[in-house]
């Protein structure tokens, strides 16, 4: 149990990065570096748990009543989910600035297309 | 490079890097331990500065001139994506076909669609006391303006919103971000420092500046997003270049692979799937 | 035992997540990354991270999806224009 | 939905809907704050009184445009 | 460990893993049909888990869930229109998934509002649980509807 997370974490970026190298769609690419990013989010979330642990959110606890988390990595990581939605954004409007321009979004057919 | 080159160089960094990610899982921290020495002092500056929510603390107190950096990318890509998805010279617009919905979904949009608005507000504002803040309250509010598109049609979230008034807003919150920063200068600290007065803890004015740069970040975030996803729809269903179908009559093909096979209409096919589909969605009401 | 949740998540989350990648349909894939935004929600509230969770949950119950199924329709409408004009 | 076109009341009339619709909103939505809160204070109470009524606006707003077609 | 936590558990194993199996395979309207279980059921443990850790504030999860969900699902029915109607007919086991996204809910948030000390929270949780019912309702009804033709 003391790695697991680490290794569930592992998994998602190896699985994201093979999805992203073996896809045969721009989007279906943009959708695996999503799996990627997911994986950080873990990692991090990983290092900041402490077993027995509550959330350091004092709305409904009386201050050092419980042992709390690590409350910098959940800073670190919940400014990075809306901030990544918005780069994935960025990249889809890419992906269809390609398929205007070239008329597929294949990344073998548009290595062709170069030459 | 050959596809099965390519594969064999991926599958040899794949294996590298699972192999070096096996050996360095056990020289990590061990998951669930005791020892977190920045999150304890984060916790007591929290408490210190009255905020009862120390992850709000640490995004907009203690580092938030980070906060500031990332923001500075959610504006950046934003900018990226306006600029990107233009409208450019060979393109021209047709107006969207009205959508037949079901009676039940629209009434179910046109009633939740206060409430997650409403609930938006309240994630904001609560920034600094539950979980919660304006990078969340921003997105859930900007989602929930666009259940008028997707329960009612595009026509009707036009007739609500003003994408100017939305870019507007996206730089007044990226410039009341800044400018609250610069309170700290003028009281002689450094630039983002808190100080305002810090209120009682636990209650809406607690913690200085931290609710208000929440505010700052939920104006951004629900303008941001609101900008962004206006782009993507008139991409997708407005503009069209010479040629192309507009959203009167796009065919039913599934995946890609398989549109091929359909044979070649005339450009003006007025029969095309998807206008009997939408008329007859208003039927199921 | 005190760790059970911790763990399904987990597992949850790595099999949303293989999933999501071996979907190579973007239209399929896109509802497989929003059971993948679901999960990783659930295992950010069991990781005691409910900020996270909730950030988490806006971005990927509706936004995401929205963002690729509109690019997808663009790009198929581009790619079928295309078609057509090579055909005629 | 409605394809027929009905005679338009009197503006005093359709203001007084108007004013009507948006005040309904505005004290149902309150109430919805009041239910989220955890401590109400009178703070809270401005707060959300005040972002309940554009809230209520937008609701007016959005099924006006989801009627008109 | 105690009981909510194990009944989170139970939830997550019986309901979520083969909702995700539902949302991986087959044909679209079982998927979209398996997304919005599995939204009604994360909901659900999100809330079992907030009574499990004896944190509340928890509860704002699922009560953003709650109203975000059927969004979400909403846009899938709007996008994939012509997917879904193209569809081949609905076999039994959509409709018992279409049937679990409501029933479910009853129990876990009658169950909870039970326990909770009555006041606002309670009226919350109870919202929460309507806002639920209602949006995999619509959402479910929906889909039906563009199946039905």
């Amino acid at each position: 149990m003391s790695v697991l997370p680490y290794l569930v974490a592992g998994w998602l970026f190896l699985a994201g990065c093979v999805g992203m190298a073996t896809s045969r769609n721009l989007i279906h690419a943009v959708g695996s570096l999503a799996v990627c990013q997911s994986s950080t989010y873990v990692l991090l979330l990983a290092v900041g748990y402490r077993r027995g642990g509550t959330a350091p959110v004092h709305s409904d606890i009386r201050p050092g009543s419980r042992p709390l988390v690590d409350p910098v990595v959940q800073a670190l990581t919940l400014t990075d989910v809306v901030v990544g939605a918005t780069v994935t954004a960025l990249l889809l409007a890419l992906v269809v600035q390609v398929a205007k321009r070239h008329g597929t979004v294949d990344p073998d057919e548009l290595r062709e297309l170069r030459g | 490079m050959s596809p099965r080159t390519r594969l064999w160089v991926l599958a040899c960094g794949v294996a590298g890097v699972a192999a070096l990610l096996a050996v360095t899982v056990w020289r990590l921290p061990p998951f669930g331990g005791a020892r977190h020495p920045y999150g304890e002092r984060a916790v007591e500056a929290a408490l210190a500065s009255r905020v009862a929510n120390a992850v709000a603390s640490v995004n907009f107190d203690q580092r938030a001139f980070d906060t500031l950096g990332e923001q500075a990318i959610l504006f950046g890509s934003v900018l990226g994506t306006v600029v990107v998805l233009r409208q450019t010279r060979d393109e021209r617009r047709v107006e969207p076909e009205p959508a037949g919905v079901a009676g039940p979904v629209r009434r179910y949009a046109l009633i939740a669609l206060p409430v997650v608005l409403l609930t938006g507000v309240y994630v904001v504002a609560h920034g600094q006391l539950s979980p919660g803040g304006g990078f969340q309250g921003g997105v859930v509010a900007a989602t929930g303006l666009h259940l008028l598109y997707v329960a009612v049609d595009y026509r009707a979230l036009k007739r609500v919103r003003s994408v100017h008034l939305f870019t507007l807003a996206d730089a007044a919150g990226e410039a009341g971000y800044l400018l609250l920063g610069t309170g700290g200068l003028l009281a002689g600290t450094a630039y983002l420092t808190d100080v305002l007065p810090l209120g009682t803890f636990g209650t809406l004015a607690s913690g200085g500046t931290v609710p208000l740069l929440n505010a700052a970040i939920g104006v951004e975030v629900a303008a941001a997003v609101v900008v962004l996803l206006a782009r993507f729809l008139d991409q997708a269903i407005e503009i069209v270049t010479s040629g192309e179908e507009g959203d009167r009559a796009p065919g039913t093909d599934g995946a890609p692979g398989t549109g091929g096979a359909r044979p070649a209409g005339g450009t003006g096919r007025a029969d095309g799937a998807d206008g009997p589909h939408r008329t007859g969605r208003g039927g199921a009401g | 035992m005190d760790e059970l949740p911790v763990a399904l998540a987990l597992l949850l989350v790595a099999c949303a997540g293989t999933a999501a990648v071996a979907t190579r349909d973007p239209v399929r894939q896109s509802l497989v990354l929003g059971v993948l935004g679901l999960a990783l929600a659930l295992l950010f509230t069991v990781l005691q991270a409910p900020d996270v969770a909730l950030s988490q949950l806006a971005v990927g119950t509706a936004l995401t999806p929205l963002m690729v199924l509109l690019s997808v329709r663009k790009v198929r409408r581009k790619a079928r224009s295309e078609r057509r004009e090579e055909h005629e | 939905m409605r394809g027929t076109v009905r005679p338009r009341p009197p503006r005093a009339r359709r203001a007084a809907r108007a004013a009507g619709e948006t005040a309904l909103w505005w004290a149902v939505l309150t109430g919805l704050w009041l239910v989220l809160i955890q401590t109400v204070d009178r703070l809270e109470l401005v707060v959300g009184t005040a972002a309940a009524l554009p809230v209520a606006c937008a609701a007016r707003a959005a099924r006006l445009a989801a009627a008109h077609r | 460990m105690n009981g909510w936590l194990a009944a989170a558990c139970a939830l997550l194993v019986l309901g979520l893993l083969p909702a995700l199996a539902a949302a991986c395979t087959g044909p679209v309207l079982r998927r979209v049909l398996a997304q919005n279980l599995t939204t009604v059921l994360t909901a659900l443990v999100l809330l079992l888990l907030a009574q499990g850790y004896a944190r509340p504030a928890y509860g704002d999860l699922a009560l953003v869930l709650a109203v975000l969900g059927p969004a979400g699902t909403l846009v899938f029915e709007r996008l994939l229109a012509e997917e879904l109607a193209a569809s081949p007919a609905r076999t039994p086991f959509q409709r018992l998934m279409g049937l679990a996204g409501t029933a479910a809910v009853p129990p876990v948030v009658l169950a909870l509002a039970v326990v909770t000390d009555p006041g606002r929270a309670t009226v919350k949780l109870l919202l929460t649980g309507c806002l639920l019912l209602a949006g995999s309702a619509v959402c479910t009804r929906a889909l039906t509807a563009a199946w039905g033709r």
